[in-house]
């Protein structure tokens, strides 16, 4: 390849556009990478910059567009391309080959070697050692990848990305799970990277982080590149405001709702290594949130009292009486509702019409004695159509040709049927365009109006402070905060979502 | 009442066809013959004599087999067979009561069905006749007396058969036990065990292996089944005692003459299965001829075989021994 | 310290000491069970299942499974003795060529449809499961190849006769679990055939060849499937279409699985195979000492498959939790 | 079919245009087998004319009879996103047992019950290992295969065992110039159908086969309907046998050998998805005709069997692959 002179940017990225299920989430991006800066890219969850990632790493090719590499177009079809033309993708939730041990999943796919080239365990091992010794991470290398903690994982995904000696490093959300020691580590090294001349593209939801490490930002909307700028010249409100269009607060506005009797208490709800002695209740009419880092076990309290994962110990009090939920279908009849974080993996029925996605929580009422009643099914699905202003071509399509706000907002229609008196929602916002959001953020607070008790599991700090009368915080599987809306911040969250293991430390 | 519906179906399908059979011309008919089993070399030479004896006749054959043996493997076959409207249906059974409904059909169409080497034990009801090889009451002692003479009238002996189902197998055996009991000559030979290998080679090893190690002393092993006497040969070969323990029993001269040469084996007996074919379709074509009289003591002349007598329930032989093959001979048989 | 590893340590000293029981029972009901003489019989029981078993532990560790090892065994078995037969002056190692070669590509024609129509491997081998053997009955045209066609020297290295102190299927067998072994632990193909059992979603991520290794490992077992025709035909000194593998694929799978390779890809070792492969020939060799009908061994085969279905479902899941709540040292 | 859209017309980004009514008709993997359907007949009147007489037709569908009756379930097995290969062998079991307690004296009635008693048994011992011990059902079943089989050699050895007389010819029966097995099929055929198509159940078992943790999510009982389905085809293969059985009046232990592939191929070939989610009941059941018809012709042709055997395998695959092919063109 020609000789890259100083001023051709590492990677410059022309009218780069992609579509899933002929929805468009990146929008003709361009975008320069310089050598030896390390590069923000911020916006909110499914505004296309994890997209964007991925589509540099080869893990997904552009519908459209181009991506030169030191001044040369290049094809990045797979990640082993991108691992040849040396770009590393760190994911967001770290991969790992459970069986193989640490030491072996920092050195697999490295494209040296033939097939029936020897393993040299001893040396793997070293190297293994070393690595981890420079991030100052203790694991013994020679232990298999499963039971590793998210946060282990995480560094091991980090210590791979250092071994495989890549011009262009891509970390999305890579501090998510990392207490502020081994961020600390973390930037070190990225700042050491950037001294050796390589590109590291860092996504990120922690201002402050951004700050303290970052050359240059790049800022997406809703698929849309809206601004690439050094980190000085932003302040965090141009900042939030790029990222989100417009102020925050404006359209969440609060509805005034009175407050009524405890409708969901949760006593010393535990399950071993996943959470320990959670108690909170949640009053009729209250939005209560739930905030934490990745991987601190807001989900699985849900999914424990949804009965999806039932706790091995504590209580649980649906309106006033004590119940023990082993099942969802047992919760349901509680006048529980969950609606899951994945919705692909636990919401849709992907290739079934729009009809049967909403009315799968209600069998009874539409096939009361067994038989199904299509008019009956027809008339609430239609119902739930026009009520939650949900888009589609024809009722019978399979949901999955619907975009993914309107998937949500079918999977909201499906609990709203049940009439649920308590409202779990976990991450109901994620990777759904702004205009959605909007929607959801007005229904939340309408189902809040009309009585019902809703917890909240979000990431997105903003969401938390701006809906919910109180915002509860996990971390390492505990309940660290519970915090009224008046002294709630973006700061008292974090804090208490930090593992206090290593506060002290 | 079931059976009464069947039964009265029969007749008149029975009687409308009776004409057309009557009015076939006189020696084009078609034969089939259904095997076990394709990629049984038994059935190749049978098939030889069908087909030598139809040349002769005039006749249409066809050989055709399911690739299992399982037990309702044939019964499409036959169906397929009688709706394609041959005149006469021989079988070498499966399984000797499950075809028993579709032989029925084929025979209320007017279908002439012989059960050519084995039969349908229990079930002669459900085909016309039965042509054996040899007179199977015979075979028993002949192998016993083989066996004999090669270990000196004396010693421990085993008998390695097929499954213990097999009921041609089953008659020779019981004949064997006899003969060594009642006939003095014998009163040195005991019989210390008989196993079954399922006409599988691996079965049949692991039971000859399991023979050698269980009864030490043994000097001799006799097995009435190809499959059986080929692999216990094996096993002798291999383990190098051809000296110390002497196999015969029924086999194949294709599938023995190694043995044979290398004298693992000095000598064991078979029937000439081509006979069989050859009766058959000359037997066929004088009944549907009218010139044979299907009933127990008709006696009929066939080239080459001689003078055949149908026997108790219809079953007949070729009238012919068994043959004993050794060094001397075996080069003269290829099948 | 190395949690997994232990625990298939222990799965493997739990089917050693299983086979140790069960000898000690059966010797004790018939000492000749315990013979040298005996003993051959259960070494000569062994290498064919083991050969083909070290190709389908490679399947089920990537998370596959290959139904039609007993329908490539009786193709390439029966390839190789018509050529023998057409032309017998062909010198006779060459049958190991082809025998190996022709396994390789029904091998690898399993592999191309799993690869290309993103098809599961069970379904697809069980069609080629008939496919080959249907092929086997029309290149032979249903005729079974004679002893008398098949080469000497051939049927000599099956010989158990005492002036071999090993026959040479028994070495040939030893020979391709060595580097079965080796191949599974110390090269770079075989570590990605883990890999990629371990997380199918995350190899490519980890540019894995995916497609590659994919058809690699099917090649393999049908390599090894052929030369376990070959060893057959020596073994048998004849090749049938209908019997010559009929089945093979239980003894196998029920080996492997045995063996302790989860069905759930990425776990499993060629010494627990080795063992799972033993334990099997024990019994079938037990049975005839026992006067036990041959009839009852295929209830045995399916039993003990599902035991160690339920075995390998429990252990996985005790040894995840082990490791789950054995957390890794934290600063 | 399409209702009237109810929002205002969706724009790309909101929702893929639904498809044309006339796809969603006959781009559909049943489609494969109803063309073969129309097309053997006109292939067979040429070469094996004998092979189309209606009656011949009718009477050996019997044979396939107790396999279409068991595929006919097995496809609903399959639409819940499991398999199960073991009613074949669980239908030799029940059946050599059927007869042999009937041998020893036992009265008929009681020996159905014996016999449908031990079918649900065995059915629920799948369910066992596929539901609680969550063991892949493919594997899981492979080993009840060989261990069902094997328990019925165990139990029969090589013996065929017989039935009582009055007990054959089921197939004999005709109505309307129908054999009754022939008419079982098609009862159950319509049972079934209206059973997955008009029922809650039947909607949730498609529910469960396209997303299981969706269903849970749900609220769908998905263990207590995926053992309900295991156990009813551990009854229906026994129902199979007895009805098998009453044709041969005898039977041995290798009663329907290798028959799960022909099940396996009767659901594939009616386009049901491998994978689960998708399939229907008719399809299944013309496919058990089809097979039927062509061994057939292979059969009056007096193909080698081998050729069937190639015929089977190669029909398999191919039905999987046009079926993950239309499904994946039309699932977006």
């Amino acid at each position: 390849m020609a000789e890259p002179t100083t001023d051709t940017p590492l990677i410059a990225a022309r009218g780069i556009s992609k579509s899933f299920a002929g929805v468009e989430v990146l929008r003709d991006v361009d975008l320069d990478l310089q050598r030896g800066e390390i590069h923000a890219l911020l916006g909110e969850n499914g505004a296309g910059k994890s997209t964007f990632a991925k589509i540099l790493a080869g893990v997904h090719r552009p519908t459209r567009g181009t991506v030169a590499l030191n001044g040369e177009v290049v094809d990045i079809n797979s990640p082993i391309t991108a691992q040849k033309l040396g770009v590393t993708l760190i994911h967001q939730e770290p991969i790992s080959f459970p069986d193989l041990t640490v030491a072996e999943n920092l050195v697999l796919g490295r494209t040296v070697g033939a097939p029936l080239a020897r393993v040299h365990w001893a040396q793997m091992t070293r190297e293994a050692r070393q690595l981890m010794d420079l991030l100052g991470v203790r694991i013994d290398v020679t232990r298999p990848m499963r039971g590793l903690s998210i946060a282990d994982q995480q560094m091991v995904e980090i210590a791979r990305a250092l071994a495989s000696d890549s011009r262009l490093i891509i970390m999305d959300e890579p501090t998510a799970p990392l207490t502020p020691k081994e961020v600390d580590t973390l930037f070190g090294i990225a700042r050491r990277l950037r001294g050796e001349g390589r590109t590291i593209v860092f996504i990120s939801h922690r201002l402050e982080e951004v700050r303290s490490l970052c050359d240059r930002v790049t800022i997406f909307r809703d698929g849309n590149r809206v601004a690439t700028d050094t980190i000085a010249n932003l302040s965090d409100g141009d900042i939030i405001r790029l990222m989100i269009g417009r102020p925050l607060r404006e359209y969440m506005k609060k509805h005034g709702t009175t407050i009524g009797e405890v409708a969901l208490k949760i006593e010393h709800l535990s399950k071993p290594g996943l959470f320990t002695d959670i108690s909170f209740d949640v009053r009729k009419g209250e939005i209560v949130g739930l905030g934490g880092l990745i991987g601190a076990g807001r989900t699985d309290v849900a999914r424990a009292i949804f009965g999806v994962a039932p706790a091995s110990s504590g209580t649980i009090t649906v309106n006033g009486k004590a119940v023990v939920v082993t099942s969802p279908s047992q919760a349901i009849d509680l006048g529980l509702a969950f609606v899951p974080e994945d919705r692909a993996i636990a919401g849709i029925f992907r290739t079934l019409p729009v009809e049967q996605n909403i009315s799968a929580a209600v069998p009874r009422r539409i096939a009361p004695g067994g038989i199904i009643r299509r008019k009956v099914e027809k008339a609430l699905a239609a119902e739930s159509v026009r009520r939650l202003r949900i888009r589609l071509a024809s009722m019978r399509q399979p949901i999955g040709e619907l975009s993914g706000g309107n998937q949500q907002k079918s999977i909201l229609a499906r609990w709203l049927l049940t009439d649920p008196s308590v409202l779990i929602l976990d991450e109901p916002t994620r990777g759904i365009d702004i205009g959605v959001k909007a929607e959801f953020y007005d229904m939340i607070g309408e189902l809040a109006a009309s009585g019902r008790a809703i917890l909240l599991i979000s990431s997105e700090l903003p969401e938390l402070l701006a809906l919910c009368d109180r915002v509860l915080v996990m971390s390492e599987g505990r309940l660290t905060a519970n915090i009224a809306r008046a002294d709630a911040s973006q700061e008292s969250i974090m804090q208490a979502a930090v593992p206090r293991s290593t506060v002290a430390a | 009442m079931l059976k009464r519906t069947l039964l009265a179906g029969m007749a008149a399908l029975g009687l409308a066809v009776a004409f057309s059979s009557g009015a076939l011309a006189a020696h084009d008919f078609k034969i089939v013959y259904i095997g076990k089993n394709t990629g049984n070399p038994y059935f190749d030479s049978i098939t030889g004599g069908f087909k030598d004896a139809c040349a002769k006749i005039g006749c249409q054959f066809e050989f055709v087999a399911p690739a299992t043996a399982e037990a309702t493997s044939q019964i499409p076959l036959i169906d397929a067979q009688v709706q394609k409207g041959v005149n006469v249906i021989a079988i070498a059974p499966n399984s000797p009561d499950a075809m028993n409904q579709a032989l029925d059909a084929a025979r209320a169409k007017g279908i002439l069905v012989l059960a050519v080497n084995g039969d349908l034990v229990g079930n002669e009801s459900h085909r016309d006749a039965n042509i054996l090889p040899v007179d199977f009451t015979k075979t028993g002692p002949n192998q016993v007396e083989l066996m004999g003479s090669m270990i000196g009238y004396k010693g421990d002996i085993a008998i390695l058969s097929a499954t213990t189902e097999a009921p041609d197998q089953n008659t020779w055996i019981a004949a064997m036990k006899d003969t060594l009991a009642k006939d003095p000559k014998y009163k040195d030979m005991k019989l210390v065990a008989t196993v079954y290998g399922d006409d599988q080679p691996e079965k049949s090893t692991t039971e000859m292996e399991g023979l050698l190690s269980n009864y030490p002393n043994l000097v001799g092993v006799i097995a009435p089944t190809t499959v059986g006497v080929a692999a216990a040969a094996q096993v002798v070969q291999q383990r190098g005692i051809a000296d110390k323990v002497h196999v015969t029993g029924l086999g194949l001269p294709s599938e023995m003459k190694d043995f044979i040469k290398d004298g693992t084996v000095k000598a064991f007996q078979l029937w000439s299965p081509y006979n069989e074919g050859w009766l058959a379709a000359y037997f066929a074509d004088g009944v549907l001829n009218k010139t044979i009289d299907n009933k127990v003591g008709t006696k009929f002349d066939v080239p080459t075989l001689g003078t055949i007598t149908i026997g108790d329930k219809n079953v007949m032989n070729t009238q012919a021994e068994l043959t004993t093959f050794d060094a001397s001979n075996i080069d003269n048989f290829n099948f | 310290m190395n949690a997994v590893k232990s625990i298939l340590l222990r799965r493997e000293i739990g089917i050693f000491a299983a086979i140790v029981v069960f000898c000690a029972i059966v010797g004790i009901a018939n000492p000749r069970f315990l013979t040298t003489d005996n003993f051959r019989v259960i070494l000569l029981l062994m290498p064919l299942v083991m050969v083909a078993a070290m190709g389908e532990m490679l399947v089920i560790i990537a998370r596959h499974v290959d139904l039609s090892v007993g329908s490539t065994l009786g193709f390439s078995a029966m390839m190789t003795a018509l050529m023998f037969k057409l032309a017998p002056g062909i010198p006779w190692y060459l049958g190991f060529g082809v025998a190996i070669g022709i396994g390789a590509v029904l091998g690898l024609i399993n592999g191309a449809m799993i690869i290309a129509f993103r098809l599961p491997a069970i379904i697809v081998t069980l069609g080629t499961l008939y496919l080959y053997r249907g092929l086997t009955f029309i290149a032979s045209d249903a005729r079974q190849i004679d002893r008398q066609f098949i080469p000497g020297p051939l049927k000599a290295m099956s010989a158990n006769s005492p002036t071999y102190a090993l026959p040479w299927i028994v070495i040939i067998a030893v020979a391709v679990v060595l580097i079965t072994y080796w191949f599974a632990n110390h090269s770079r193909l075989g570590r990605q055939v883990y890999a990629i059992g371990s997380n199918p979603a995350a190899a490519p991520l980890r540019g894995i060849p995916v497609t590659a290794v994919t058809l690699a490992v099917f090649s393999i077992s049908g390599a090894l499937a052929g030369l376990a025709g070959i060893m057959y035909a020596s073994r048998w000194a004849f090749v049938n279409p209908s019997n010559t593998g009929w089945g093979f694929e239980f003894q196998v799978i029920a080996a492997v699985v045995i063996g302790g390779v989860s069905i759930n890809g990425g776990v499993g070792s060629v010494l627990g195979v080795v063992l799972g492969v033993l334990l099997l020939s024990c019994v079938s060799a037990a049975l005839p000492l026992l006067g036990i009908a041959g009839t009852v061994q295929s209830a045995i085969y399916g039993l003990v498959i599902i035991i160690a279905l339920v075995i390998d479902q429990t252990v996985r899941e005790r040894g995840i939790l082990a490791l789950a709540s054995a957390r890794s040292a934290r600063p | 079919m399409t209702t009237e859209p109810i929002a205002p017309t969706a724009n790309a980004l909101d929702a893929a245009p639904a498809r044309p009514l006339w796809q969603v008709i006959f781009i559909r993997p049943v489609m494969l087998t109803v063309l073969l359907l129309i097309l053997e007949p006109i292939v067979a009147s040429v070469f094996w004319p004998q092979s189309l007489d209606l009656q011949y037709i009718l009477s050996t569908f019997t044979l396939t009879a107790p396999l279409a009756l068991m595929a006919l379930v097995l496809t609903l097995v399959i639409i819940a996103g499991e398999i199960d290969l073991s009613p074949a062998s669980s239908m030799a079991l029940t059946a050599c047992v059927f007869a042999a307690v009937q041998q020893a004296g036992v009265p008929f009635p009681l020996a159905v019950l014996i016999c449908v008693v031990l079918g649900l048994v065995l059915g629920l011992f799948n369910a066992f290992l596929v539901v609680f011990l969550r063991l892949p059902s493919l594997i899981a079943t492979i080993g009840t295969l060989t261990f069902y089989r094997g328990l019925a050699q165990v139990l029969a050895g090589d013996n065929s065992i017989k039935l009582p007389e009055w007990y054959m010819g089921l197939n004999l029966v005709t109505i309307l110039g129908i054999p009754v097995p022939d008419l079982i099929v098609l009862v159950a055929a319509i049972l079934l159908a209206l059973l997955l198509g008009a029922t809650i159940f039947g909607r949730q078992v498609f529910q469960i086969g396209t997303n299981e943790i969706a269903a849970r999510h749900a609220g769908i009982r998905t263990r207590s309907i995926k053992t309900t389905l295991f156990a009813t085809l551990g009854v229906v293969s026994a129902l199979a046998g007895m009805m098998f059985v009453s044709q041969l009046g005898t039977v041995r232990y290798d009663l329907g050998l290798g028959g799960e592939l022909q099940m396996v191929l009767m659901a594939m070939l009616g386009g049901t998805y491998i994978f689960g989610g998708r399939g229907s009941i008719l399809g299944t059941f013309l496919a058990g005709w089809l097979l039927s018809i062509m061994t057939n012709a292979m059969n009056t042709a007096s193909w080698l069997p081998a050729t069937q055997f190639c015929l089977l395998g190669v029909l398999l695959i191919v039905s999987i692959i046009i079926t993950n092919f239309i499904y994946s063109r039309t699932q977006r």
